[in-house]
């Protein structure tokens, strides 16, 4: 049995202006368990607290109810003053009789009646109440970045600088990602490989970040603070150590005819290769489907040329386990997939082309190097039109539901900078708004507009034929003007939705972290936590969370970056001690609670058991309380009652309602 | 020896329950079970077995013994009243009726339970011979007589009549509150009805199950057999043979908590269930198997051993019928004999 | 009204989630919107927190009605527990309602932090519900009514 | 039936299983009990026909523990309980072979009873082979006849098909027995007044002794040990002791198994008062196939199951008030 007190406080008038707290202090005393009760002009001030203390030690109290404020304002205050008189601070309880009372109720013996059943339920509950302990886990102070592109580049450095050891796994060869696609970046117009590269440059020679490329991710288990990661590091057939990125084996190789991933496929490459000449590292793979070597077992130039001696055909993939405290998720975007909009010809004419696919034709090291042509004929166009939300803003299935964020912006830029370079090539962009919030961003698009000459249509595409002579022929609305318009065109731009990294989906339910319906990942507060995964310790970089442009980018990697040093720099974790356990005895193994935990803190072991006299291995849940929020949700999905909640276990709250409905 | 034609049964009733409370079968939602007369009430005295057995009339399924109260610091207990008032139940079998005489020997010896006591002290019961009794009966096993049925008032429906005739004081009071109604009449056609029904049960399968082997003495015989092994797999642990047996006579006693008092109740156990006789330490049957050959050797080989050789089966069938896994008390006496016969 | 209505006051029971709806009652509190003293609030951490047994519970022991109530979906701070609650309470609440029980006993309502006053328009627009439902009879346990 | 047998003979044999798990005839024509057999010897005793309504699958889970597999005979309707054991990790597949029979309707003994049939001596047209509309009993009483249609469990006549959803080897024909809806049922009482549902589940539920054999033979109902038998929230596990503590526990259990009933039917089947329970697991299975799409448990082992998933845009509990 208990030995309970109870203190209700006055909160000056606020309460006892409505409520008979002397009453309520009377009741309290017929409660079971009950063994002080008092009430005092302020409970919370230092006098008050030192009553509680007081009483502790005289009456030897077990569990105390304070009938005060919500629990939100002076929970903790209560809390810590009981611990210091050396109680377990979970014993405590409030009865919030001011704004659930006192505040509402103008009659004095309604509110004095429900300040009495509101404090009956606090006493019911701390009755059942046991002293909680929080758990502490140990911190592994590494962080793992999947993904490394600018997000990933970012927030390795963040990490690294403040001291904590970092891994990047990256999928392709080099680092760099998407913005070493770029050619230039808006509002500012610089050269978006002279900015990356520095910073690619700076995290492989930071001596606390270590970089896997051509790696993927394979598993992970553990928790916060203690993750396992395998990483598979697949077969390059070059050694690293020995490669000097001579780049003497890519010329030699005779097998030319990959598509090659960095032009968008709109050149090919050798099967030996590096993805372009700023990668990091500056050692190539070779492409196994495309290599004749591979393929037929003959060849073996690069071999023959290499003066290192780094090809290695025998090459095997390798897998590295690794522990880490923190893992940040970044991995990024690609375009959308055409194949449903077929009404822009893109599968049909090669003039067709994305915007990415633009940025390679711009760029000095793309397939037309830097010259504006045209990819059917090579001719320079005259005629060019952008079309803006390709698969963005749709309603359809065909498309996304969301605004990429980015086209508006780098559709001006395009248009800018081809009116700039090529002033006799005219420029429309259809578009359906133009969206340019940010710093500079109306201004740079008004600029495209005024300065210029972009012609802006407000209006959607319905179609765009190929033309006998090569030419596209365009099939718009205007919408102010309210007419149809046909344009013949040389060149058509599609602005293309993005969407998160396929392999995202892979990844997120490796690390049990939530996903959209659009595959973006989940945050932990929409508003408040922006950067974490409802999944402690994963944290979001980049698009990988929703669409957003570089300086976005880069600032979300650096909140990443100081969520996940704010944990690497503990110790160890204190866990909050109101979390979910199971019963071993009552559980089924039935996976129905696993099912609905959005944290993945619940597993299953196989567990030899006692139960009262049988003997067995049974499959058991088991909560991991460093990972468990105390939701709950588990214990209602529970069908024998095995999982309960601490601090709101069936019982207290099954105790409450009795306590309010008698 | 009395009749009463049956269209003035509904008057019988009616008289009956002016003055006490009247317990019978009556129809609910399809089923047949005992239940307090009213006018609306669908009687069904046709039906042979009610679902559960008349014995919560006497021993009821579950029953409040005492509350107690808070009054501030201080608790009060208030004691549930015993039974003062008279009452009938209308319409047991004889098998039921034996099946109270299994539950005297339990309740009434020392220590009386005096709630049992106080509710057969002032019960009547009129008890139906069987009219037609059925393949799962098997009472003439265990010595009870579906055609005589020994209660307060013996009844049989011939025809378009019921006879009566008052077997005990109580049966004469009863008969004299209702004697209004009543005609006199001869022993002829109840004669003739009870050698038809003997000569029906000399038919039906279970009627000459020998009970061979099964005494007071054969406690470590059987209960280290490993035939239960086997039998008590199909088991499912519930406890509807215990429930709508007429002997069985294990309770629990519980708590519920009202918020302003807490009412201590009995309600009836069943050993099929892995909490019964849960003590402190654990339970003493850990297995199903246990649980399963405790009901068999409680009802042919303990309580023998304790009442001069009586078991504590009287055969109605019920178990029978409703066991859904199709086990029952014939099926483990029969598998035993087998067993003893391949020896 | 009845006369014996009058002086019938039902005990309500509100399930409030600590995050969204248990603030918003706080809120309702701080801003001096009244609502009758017959509610009274239980903190749980999320809405799928309650299970249908604490409101079959209720009933059981004199509630005349139960009222959940719980962030907003999608703002849920587990991200997905009011999801779970919505199923569960729609199906519970069917249930009753097949059985005949008046569906106005129970209700679930989603009341973020910041709406003190949805949080009193809700329970005064409940109360008022159960105050025309009258007493709890279908469900309650009549050993609880002595 | 010879078929059957000759087949579990072949098995125990070669040492492919260790055990049966299918019916041995009773001492009566109609309770043939589920039974283990495991010799060659014992199967003698084997039976299978119109009374084997017992769902082996349940049995499973302690068989699943044995060493060695248990060749199991399921019928199309148990084939859907075992699957959703599966999914629940409660027994394993390895464990199991499954001989998915045919099946033409299983009989419900109460049904013949209730026709005025007593002191069965025999019944002829159940076994699994006869093409027989009609059941001729014997009785001490004389010759009675009833249509096997007019026998046979409310379960096959809204039967979910003749496919076994899991299975090794499949041996005999099933019947098409389906001569109703299932939500029909239903659908009458939500039709009703809310006063007129209270009268008709009052009625029946207040004929529940609490025996729990709807639970116990319940495959959903896996639980090691039931909430209503645990202490936590001290319910009257085993007393019908008012008018509500029967109806808590039915809709609970209900609730318990929703999005995981299979609808097989064994609760209704082996209620010792004949109480309608499949009325409750239905209706939250017709809720479920409105609100949240059609799904029907047990039809595969590994879709999330409707209480474990959510839409955003799932109806509100509102709606219970407005669907009317």
């Amino acid at each position: 049995m208990q030995r309970i007190g109870v203190f209700v406080c006055h909160c000056g008038s606020n309460i006892a202006a409505t409520v008979d707290v002397s009453k309520v202090a009377e009741m309290a005393l017929m409660e079971p368990g009950v063994v002080h009760a008092e009430d005092y002009q302020y409970m919370c001030s230092e006098a008050g607290q030192a009553k509680i203390a007081d009483a502790i030690h005289e009456k030897k109290l077990t569990g105390i109810v304070v009938c005060s404020c919500s629990p939100r304002m002076h929970e903790a205050t209560f809390r810590k003053a009981a611990e210091r008189a050396g109680l377990n601070p979970y014993m405590v309880e409030i009865a919030n009789i001011r704004e659930h009372c006192s505040w509402i109720h103008k009659d004095m013996e309604e509110a004095t009646k429900k300040a009495v059943i509101l404090m009956r339920a606090a006493v019911a509950k701390v009755n059942l109440n046991t002293p909680l302990q929080p758990g502490e886990s140990r911190v592994t102070k590494r962080a793992l970045i999947i993904g490394g592109g600018i997000a990933g580049i970012q927030t390795a450095l963040d990490i690294a600088d403040a001291g904590y050891e970092v891994d990047i796994v990256e999928k392709t060869p080099s680092i760099g990602g998407r913005m070493s696609q770029l050619d230039k970046t808006f509002p500012t117009l610089d050269c978006s490989a002279c900015i990356l590269t520095p910073k690619m440059v700076e995290a492989s020679a930071h001596e606390k970040i270590k970089i896997y490329t051509y790696s993927e991710v394979e598993n992970v288990s553990g928790f916060v603070g203690d993750f396992t990661v395998d990483i598979r590091k697949k077969a390059r057939s070059v050694d690293m150590d020995k490669c000097t990125g001579c780049g003497v084996c890519q010329e030699k190789c005779p097998s030319k005819k990959a598509p090659s991933e960095f032009n968008r496929g709109l050149n090919n490459r050798s099967a030996i290769y590096t993805p372009f000449a700023q990668a990091i590292p500056n050692v190539p793979v070779i492409d196994r489907e495309a290599c004749i070597k591979f393929k037929t077992g003959k060849c073996g130039i690069c071999s023959k040329v290499c003066q290192a001696g780094a090809i290695d055909y025998e090459q095997k993939d390798e897998i590295i386990t690794e522990k880490y405290g923190a893992i940040v998720v970044a991995t990024g975007f690609d375009t959308i997939n055409l194949d449903k909009y077929d009404e822009y010809a893109y599968s049909q004419s090669k003039d067709v082309i994305t915007s990415l696919e633009l940025e390679r034709v711009m760029n000095a090291a793309g397939p037309t190097h830097g010259h504006l042509e045209r990819l059917s004929d090579g001719k320079a166009p005259k005629e060019m039109v952008f079309i803006q939300c390709v698969g963005s803003r749709c309603s359809d299935d065909r498309g996304k539901p969301y605004c990429s964020k980015i086209c508006c912006m780098y559709t001006a830029k395009h248009a800018m900078l081809i009116r700039d370079k090529y002033p006799d090539v005219n420029v429309t962009v259809f578009y359906i708004d133009v969206r340019t919030p940010g710093k500079n961003f109306d201004e740079f698009y008004r600029r495209a507009v005024e300065q210029y000459g972009v012609n802006y249509i407000k209006g959607q595409v319905g179609k765009v034929i190929p033309q006998p002579n090569g030419k596209l022929l365009v099939q718009g609305s205007d919408l102010l003007d309210n007419r149809q318009i046909l344009k013949e065109a040389d060149m058509v731009v599609l602005a293309t939705a993005i969407e998160p990294n396929p392999d995202v989906r892979k990844i997120a339910t490796m690390l049990t972290a939530s996903i959209d319906t659009n595959n973006f990942l989940t945050e932990a507060h929409a508003k408040l936590r922006p950067v974490e995964s409802p999944t402690a310790g994963i944290f979001l970089s980049g698009v990988c969370q929703g669409p957003k442009d570089i300086p976005e980018t880069v600032a979300q990697a650096g909140a990443a970056a100081v969520k996940a040093i704010g944990l690497l720099a503990k110790d160890k974790l204190m866990t909050n001690p109101c979390t979910a356990h199971s019963d071993e005895l009552l559980c089924n193994g039935c996976s129905t609670c696993e099912n609905v935990c959005p944290y993945g803190a619940i597993t299953y072991e196989d567990k030899e058991v006692n139960d009262h006299g049988i003997r067995e291995v049974r499959r058991l849940a088991v909560v991991n309380s460093a990972l468990c929020q105390g939701c709950g949700a588990c214990t209602v999905a529970c069908p024998s009652g095995a999982m309960d909640l601490q601090g709101f276990s069936n019982r207290q709250i099954i105790a409450e309602v009795d306590a309010i409905c008698r | 020896m009395y009749k009463i034609a049956k269209e003035n049964l509904s008057a019988l009733f009616r008289l009956i329950a002016d003055s006490q409370e009247l317990y019978l079968p009556v129809k609910t939602a399809g089923q047949v079970n005992f239940a307090a007369w009213s006018e609306e009430a669908e009687v069904a005295l046709d039906t042979l077995k009610s679902v559960k057995s008349p014995k919560d009339a006497f021993f009821p399924q579950s029953e409040g013994l005492y509350t107690v109260r808070r009054e501030g610091k201080k608790m009060k207990v208030e004691p549930e009243e015993l039974k003062s008032q008279d009452f009938v139940v209308f319409g047991m079998k004889a098998c039921d009726v034996k099946g109270l005489e299994v539950l005297d020997n339990v309740f009434l010896a020392d220590p009386i339970d005096t709630f049992y006591a106080a509710r057969r002290e002032h019960g009547t019961i009129v008890a139906l011979a069987c009219h037609e009794p059925e393949e799962s009966c098997f009472c003439k096993v265990f010595g009870v007589d579906a055609a005589d049925p020994a209660a307060d008032v013996a009844a049989w429906m011939i025809g378009e009549d019921l006879y009566w005739k008052a077997l005990t004081e109580k049966g004469e009071a009863l008969t004299k509150k209702v004697k209004e109604l009543l005609s006199d009449a001869d022993e002829t056609a109840v004669e003739a009805e009870k050698e038809a029904i003997r000569g029906i049960a000399e038919k039906l399968p279970y009627m000459n199950l020998s009970l061979d082997g099964w005494n007071g003495d054969a406690l470590s015989e059987k209960f280290d057999d490993k035939l239960w092994e086997e039998l008590y797999k199909p088991c499912l642990a519930c406890g509807t043979c215990t429930f709508v047996c007429p002997t069985c006579q294990c309770y629990d006693i519980k708590d519920y908590n009202t918020g302003n008092s807490v009412s201590r109740y009995r309600c009836w156990d069943s050993c099929m269930y892995s909490d019964f006789t849960m003590m402190a330490h654990g339970n003493n049957r850990t297995s199903q198997m246990q649980r399963f050959r405790q009901r068999f050797m409680h009802k042919l080989v303990y309580y023998p051993a304790n009442n001069d050789g009586m078991y504590s089966c009287v055969g109605c069938g019920r178990c029978v019928e409703k066991c859904p896994a199709s086990l029952n008390i014939v099926k483990v006496i029969k598998a035993f004999q087998k067993q003893g016969g391949e020896r | 009204m009845s006369i014996e209505n009058k002086s019938f006051r039902p005990k309500i029971v509100a399930f409030c989630c600590n995050w969204c709806s248990y603030a918003g009652a706080d809120l309702a509190g701080s801003s001096r919107l009244s609502y009758p003293a017959d509610v009274k609030i239980i903190r749980v951490p999320c809405s799928c927190r309650v299970n249908p047994m604490f409101i079959l519970r209720a009933f059981e022991k004199g509630a005349d009605g139960v009222i959940m109530c719980g962030c907003h979906p999608g703002d849920c701070h587990y991200s997905t527990g009011n999801f779970y609650a919505r199923r569960r309470m729609t199906l519970l609440f069917s249930m009753l309602d097949y059985i005949g029980v008046e569906n106005g006993r129970t209700r679930v309502e989603w009341v973020s932090a910041a709406e003190g006053v949805k949080f009193s328009d809700t329970m005064n627009s409940f109360v008022e519900k159960i105050y025309s439902l009258g007493e709890n009879v279908r469900l309650g346990d009549l050993r609880c009514r002595n | 039936m010879q078929e059957l047998i000759n087949r579990a003979k072949e098995m125990l044999d070669d040492g492919t299983v260790a055990r049966v798990l299918g019916w041995k005839a009773g001492d009566l024509p109609y309770n043939p009990e589920p039974a283990y057999f495991e010799d060659a010897e014992s199967l003698k005793d084997f039976v299978y026909n119109g009374f084997c309504g017992a769902n082996l699958s349940k049995y499973m889970i302690e068989a699943s523990k044995l060493e060695g597999k248990t060749l199991v005979f399921l019928k199309p309707c148990d084939t859907y309980s075992f699957n959703q054991l599966i999914k629940e990790h409660r027994v394993d597949r390895e464990k199991a072979y499954i001989i998915g029979v045919g099946c033409k309707g299983k009989l419900d003994i109460e049904k013949i009873r209730a026709q005025g049939i007593k002191g069965i001596e025999s019944i002829e047209g159940a076994e699994i082979t006869d093409d027989a509309d009609t059941l001729k009993v014997q009785t001490i009483y004389g010759e009675k006849s009833c249509a096997y249609a007019d026998a046979m469990l409310e379960r096959c006549h809204v039967c979910k098909g003749k496919e076994h959803k899991i299975y090794d080897e499949q041996i005999g024909e099933s019947k098409e027995t389906k001569d109703g809806e299932r939500f029909d049922e239903v659908a009458r009482i939500e039709a009703m007044a809310p006063a007129e549902k209270f009268a008709f589940f009052q009625k029946e539920l207040s004929k529940c002794i609490r025996c729990n054999a709807c639970r116990n033979v319940c495959p959903a109902c896996s639980c090691r040990k039931c909430v209503f038998d645990s202490n936590k929230f001290d319910s009257a596990q085993k007393a019908n002791v008012d008018s509500f503590e029967e109806k808590m526990f039915h809709i609970i259990r209900a609730f318990h198994v929703a999005g995981r009933c299979t609808d097989c039917g064994e609760c209704s089947r082996v209620c010792p008062q004949g109480i309608p329970l499949h009325l409750f697991n239905r209706k939250f299975i017709k809720d479920i196939d409105e609100l949240y799409g059609e799904y029907q448990a047990g039809d595969d082992t590994e879709s999330k199951a409707p209480l474990t998933n959510y839409t955003f845009e799932d109806a509100e509990p509102s709606i219970v008030g407005k669907r009317g």
